[in-house]
């Protein structure tokens, strides 16, 4: 299969004074296939959010941007506004954490899916632009479609709001979806409906579909492919289905730091130490200084990236697993 | 921020300082009037010219200054004394006595306030005390409604219930916890309220409603030198600027107190 | 939202009986106040005259009673005669309302219609020299006493460069011009006072403005909106522009006792035969009468606006609507 | 093993005046609850939000008052009538942030609650306040700082220290890892195991998570619109949940093993 996604050295840095920057995004490098479902699994800060940003071109005024990002061997960071329409939405649909705050209060539900297809699709019928809305949100499980369609955002449950925004991250039929925390502000229960949905969609409409959570476990119900970043690197890049599959220190911690309730051991995995400051440039390995296997090397050096197995590790003593 | 706050305030110490200093940095007198000198344009001798009675201008602006800020300051006091006593007791104790206060409030809201103080100073006279009080009286409104606010916000914030929890005595929890949150809006509001009051008298002052002669008041320069706007254009521009610059260096103080204050701004 | 309009038809009745309770306070229990002051100004007045006077202000009554009775006048909008020609408060106040709301829904338009777009694009352009610019002007403007600024701009405009009328409503000749001649006329007379009316404000509306824009811009239906495709100029031009300026309305409401109270400064300076120099003249002869009817009709006219504004506000947010 | 609380028939109601809309809607927040916790066990309520879960915890902190029922601490009617009795159940809210006077150092934040019930003072104090920073994994040059300048994880140790210088029984936490990061929410969770095994205190942990629940509560507690689904000991609820409620939450858990089951 061809990569529809092409990520080479991406860098992303926040201005956040005349000589501080964080540190966002670090020589990233990732392709994803035509089709994959592929989670980036990070912690708050990591750079999950910005990476998915950074592929239809959405970052604050305040951040500056190197390297190459090619969505279907087109360059996006080449890309002005008016041609990143072409991108976003078109191409790469996204949908956020806590939907609620992704709807515009003061619009109805109608409003907000009917635009995007108007303006877009250039289609005038009020009869036929109806009939897609309404169609969509029958699409993504809403059953009582006509009364959420001429609902406000207010109004309904964050479930039915969820629902509605993939409904709209849908309606102009990209082949990419983008999820970046889409299950963080809902209940459990809800939370696997959402997920259960993501799965139906992908299959149906032949998503390429990239998870952005901090819950590995949440990936794993998704996704074969996993992503591990820390402070803005990719530690870890593979097929990865419990801590046994893992080779970087990071990933088998965050396996094991909130165990799951396969076994009971009453005990929980500590990381010891705070997230690294994403204000430094890291000239080691930014995990080193929590790490409980570091040696010398890796807090002097930065490691390369490494295949182990079927994974990418960037570790200087990857674990065997 | 911090360029904001200096600017500020070092313009307000030099205005105070000439206030205080009123007779030593001029050795003329502010209400001795020598129609021989009237109208004179700024010269060596008079740098900011003469008036219509001949006195000087720039003697009548410094002992202006002390009218105009102290009213200002005085007035501003008055008003936060009732108003963070109100806003206080409206908040902290809510309920109904809450809901009364606040109607009241919203009551002497709709009144506009210059035509309160109008109708006040005809009936008391305009008297500097009178004025002052006035002033005081009719503007403690807006501090109250910012009290009350901060006061219910902390009061329902979760570390006056964590106080309550560790079981911490009333007093410490009014004074370190509700007071010393409240402190910040209330500066920002004094220093906004004493600009106020200051364009406010020189407003009445102008139309002959504040400060009465022969005592000097920027306004009630001006309202005398209106007449004289053809000839006498001295008498217009300087205590104009000096009404300007005051305001304007208090509204920057204020501007920089309620960023500094604002914990928003602080958390980056 | 049928309850909600009239549960805030309800409150005026307590805060319209609020103002008038205040108002008579003012009047009567104030010391040095109506009843003193008043009779006693004019020597000439006998101690027969007195008591003609007060039987005939009521005033040898009890406080309540004549709260009562002047309560009941004021329902049926009779705020007494002026002292000065002995005409109907009521009269002279009506008289004087169209040049008041003349001058202050002009500046109100105004000031709203450029603080707004300033406000807009100062936070479209966030940081840059034009955004400083505006805050500077804008805060300059706002820390101005607006009389000083008055005489300065009659001194260049009207005295120096004769373009424009500095006082009335109208000119001398007003009766012999024809129509578009008199709109003409009484729109120059109007340049002045309106411009220094809503210069004030600027900083105010226009900094309102601006931070509601960057905290919508920054919201993120807004990154929604881009995220899933929508064009640049729709997004800010229909869903931030909104969002923004949905608050503004309520601002419209408060910011009217301000524009009143403070019409009586102007109004004096450009002999604008308004409100607010109604009571400017009322007030330096002791016309209690009429001072009490204009602040009466202000504070009622100001709840008027607030009223209109909390109502429209309603009516355009959703979130208050289908609640 | 005794029993350290013991909540008979608890009720809150709340009413929501609903401005704009005809009549008042009631809220049972809590609606006839009953359960004990025994000493020094970790217990949890679980529920989605709106469950009831947190104003349970509430009624049992003192911070609201119930309409009905009783609630028994220690064998006795709850009363919070001396600073000795209040100080035995202390609750941990769920934002840390907030629940942290902005304008104390932490020092004086610790130092406080020691000094008005202790009546410690001078150097004992400080030795004092060392000594629960300490207890919770930070050192002692963090009394300098604001709560601004501290971490979400350092902020919620500064939080449990300062509920631990009560000394209290019974140690009630809403949702306290919710708004951390996975790695800082393991370092606090094994706080609180360590708590509940060196120091002996009884933990009432309110949460959504029951991946949590799982690894570190004797007893769980499933709530559901105000009332208790079902109760038991976590072993007990996970290997045989009796009602679809609790079935259908532990099919949900990200990653399943009920999953297959179902």
């Amino acid at each position: 299969m061809r990569n529809i996604i092409e990520i080479k050295d991406l860098c992303v840095n926040y201005k956040i004074s005349s000589n501080e920057k964080i540190y966002a995004l670090k020589n990233i490098n990732l392709n994803i296939k035509k089709g994959e479902t592929v989670a980036v699994v990070g912690e708050s800060g990591c750079g999950k959010s910005t990476l998915a940003v950074s592929m239809i071109k959405l970052l604050p005024e305040n951040a500056e941007i190197f390297g190459s990002i090619k969505i279907d061997n087109e360059e996006i960071l080449d890309k002005n506004n008016q041609q990143l329409l072409d991108i976003r939405g078109k191409k790469i649909g996204m949908i956020f954490q806590e939907p609620g705050a992704s709807l515009n209060p003061v619009f109805s539900i109608k409003e907000q899916i009917e635009e995007t297809i108007k303006i877009r699709e250039k289609i005038s019928n009020k009869d036929v632009l109806k009939n897609i809305g309404l169609n969509l949100l029958k699409e993504v499980g809403i059953k009582d479609e006509k009364r959420v369609y001429e609902s406000y955002p207010h109004q309904l449950s964050g479930g039915l709001q969820q629902r509605v925004m993939i409904a709209i991250a849908l309606s102009l039929s990209p082949e990419i979806l983008v999820a970046d925390e889409p299950t963080t502000s809902l209940d459990v229960t809800v939370q696997a409906q959402i997920i259960e949905l993501l799965k139906k969609l992908k299959i149906k409409r032949n998503l390429t579909t990239i998870l952005i959570t901090h819950d590995l476990h949440l990936a794993l119900e998704l996704c074969e492919r996993i992503v591990v970043i820390y402070a803005g690197e990719i530690v870890e890049d593979g097929f990865i289905r419990s801590a046994k599959d893992a080779h970087h220190p990071y990933t088998k911690a965050l396996f094991e730091i909130i165990p799951d309730i396969k076994k009971k051991i009453k005990k929980f995995k500590v990381i010891k130490g705070e997230f690294p400051d994403m204000k430094e440039n890291f000239k080691n390995c930014s995990f080193s200084g929590r790490c409980e296997f570091s040696k010398a090397k890796c807090r002097r050096y930065q490691p390369e990236v490494v295949r182990v197995g079927k994974n990418y590790v960037k570790c200087f003593y990857p674990l065997k697993g | 921020m911090k360029k904001m706050i200096w600017t500020g305030l070092i313009v307000l110490i030099f205005f105070i300082i000439l206030a205080i200093f009123a007779p030593f940095i001029s050795s003329y007198d502010y209400k001795t009037q020598d129609i021989s000198l009237r109208l004179q344009p700024p010269s060596l001798k008079h740098i900011f010219g003469t008036d219509e009675l001949g006195r000087d201008v720039f003697t009548r602006m410094l002992y202006g200054a002390r009218v105009s800020l102290s009213v200002g300051l005085l007035a501003v006091i008055i008003a936060t004394f009732i108003g963070v006593l109100y806003g206080a007791v409206s908040g902290y104790l809510g309920g109904v006595l809450d809901n009364i206060m606040m109607r009241i409030v919203d009551i002497i809201l709709t009144i506009p306030v210059l035509f309160l103080i109008l109708m006040l100073i005809v009936y008391l006279g305009p008297s500097i005390i009178n004025i002052i009080i006035i002033i005081g009286l009719t503007s403690w409104t807006d501090i109250a409604r910012i009290v009350r606010a901060e006061v219910l916000k902390i009061k329902n914030s979760a570390f006056i219930e964590s106080a309550k929890l560790i079981g911490l005595p009333k007093r410490v929890i009014i004074f370190k916890y509700i007071i010393l949150n409240t402190l910040g809006p209330i500066l920002v509001y004094i220093v906004f309220g004493i600009s106020g009051a200051i364009l406010i008298e020189s407003g009445l002052s102008f139309l002959g409603l504040g400060v009465q002669p022969p005592y000097p008041s920027w306004g009630n320069i001006l309202m005398s030198g209106k007449d004289y706007i053809h000839t006498a254009w001295w008498l217009i521009l300087f205590p104009g600027v000096a009404i300007f610059l005051t305001v304007f260096s208090l509204n920057l103080l204020g501007e920089g107190l309620r960023d500094l204050f604002n914990p928003k701004l602080k958390k980056e | 939202m049928r309850n909600y309009i009239i549960k805030r038809l309800l409150l005026l009745v307590p805060i319209l009986f609020g103002i008038t309770l205040i108002t008579f306070s003012i009047i009567h229990l104030t010391p040095g106040g109506f009843t003193t002051v008043n009779l006693q100004m004019d020597i000439r007045t006998s101690p027969d005259s007195i008591a003609r006077l007060k039987s005939l202000y009521g005033l040898d009554e009890p406080l309540y009673i004549q709260y009562l009775k002047w309560l009941k006048r004021f329902i049926f909008f009779d705020f007494g005669n002026s002292f000065l020609d002995g005409r109907p408060v009521l009269i002279k106040v009506a008289e004087r309302l169209p040049a008041t709301l003349l001058l202050n829904i002009s500046a109100l338009i105004l000031e709203f219609f450029i603080g707004i777009i300033l406000g807009v694009t100062s936070a479209l352009k966030r940081n840059s020299f034009y955004d400083k610019s505006i805050t500077v002007i804008t805060f300059m403007g706002y820390s101005m006493p607006s009389f000083w600024l008055a005489l300065i701009l009659m001194f260049i405009f009207g005295v120096k460069l004769n373009l424009l009328p500095i006082s009335g409503l109208k000119s001398v000749n007003f009766d012999f011009l024809n129509t578009g001649e008199k709109i003409i006329d009484i729109l120059k007379h109007l340049l002045l006072p309106v411009f220094i009316t809503a210069f004030g404000g600027l900083a105010y509306i226009s900094r309102y403005v601006k931070n509601s824009m960057i905290e919508t811009i920054n919201q993120q239906f807004i990154k929604a909106s881009y995220a899933k495709g929508m064009p640049e100029n729709i997004i800010i031009y229909k869903h931030a522009l909104k969002n923004s300026l949905l608050p503004v309305i309520t601002l419209l409401g408060l910011s009217l006792p301000g524009l009143i109270g403070g019409s009586f400064i102007f109004e004096t300076i450009f002999a604008w035969p308004g409100m607010g120099r109604l009571a400017y003249e009322a007030a330096v002869n002791f016309d209690y009468p009429v001072i009490m009817g204009v602040v009466t009709m202000a504070a009622f006219l100001t709840l008027l606006g607030n009223l209109l504004a909390d109502i429209s506000y309603a009516l355009i947010d959703p979130r208050i609507r289908y609640k | 093993m005794i029993k350290i609380l013991q909540v008979n028939n608890l009720k809150k109601y709340f009413s929501i005046e609903k401005i704009f809309s005809e009549k008042e809607k009631i809220v049972k927040a809590v609606d006839g609850v009953s359960f004990s916790i025994k000493k020094g066990q970790i217990a949890a309520i679980v529920g989605e939000s709106g469950s009831g879960k947190t104003t349970l915890a509430r009624c049992i902190a003192g911070i609201e008052i119930p309409d009905e029922g009783e609630i028994f601490f220690e064998g006795k009617l709850l009363d919070f009538s001396t600073k000795e009795k209040r100080r035995k159940i202390q609750y941990i809210f769920q934002d840390t942030y907030g629940s942290l006077n902005p304008r104390i150092k932490t020092g004086d934040i610790l130092a406080e609650p020691i000094r008005y019930h202790f009546n410690l003072s001078g150097e004992k104090l400080k030795e004092k306040v060392k000594e629960f920073l300490k207890k919770v994994g930070l050192n002692e040059n963090f009394i300098k700082n604001y709560p601004h300048e501290l971490s979400g994880g350092q902020r919620q140790r500064i939080v449990i220290a300062r509920a631990l210088t009560m000394e209290p029984k019974l140690l009630i936490a809403d949702e306290p890892v919710s708004n951390l990061d996975v790695s800082v929410q393991a370092q606090i969770l094994q706080l609180f195991l360590e708590l509940n095994l060196k120091d002996k205190i009884t933990i009432l942990i309110i949460t959504h998570d029951l991946r949590i629940v799982y690894n570190l509560a004797d007893y769980v507690i499933v709530m559901k619109d105000g009332k208790i689904i079902e109760s038991g000991k976590t072993d007990t609820i996970f290997l045989n949940p009796k009602s679809d409620y609790t079935k259908n939450l532990l099919c949900s858990i990200p990653n399943s093993p009920y999953k297959n089951q179902k």
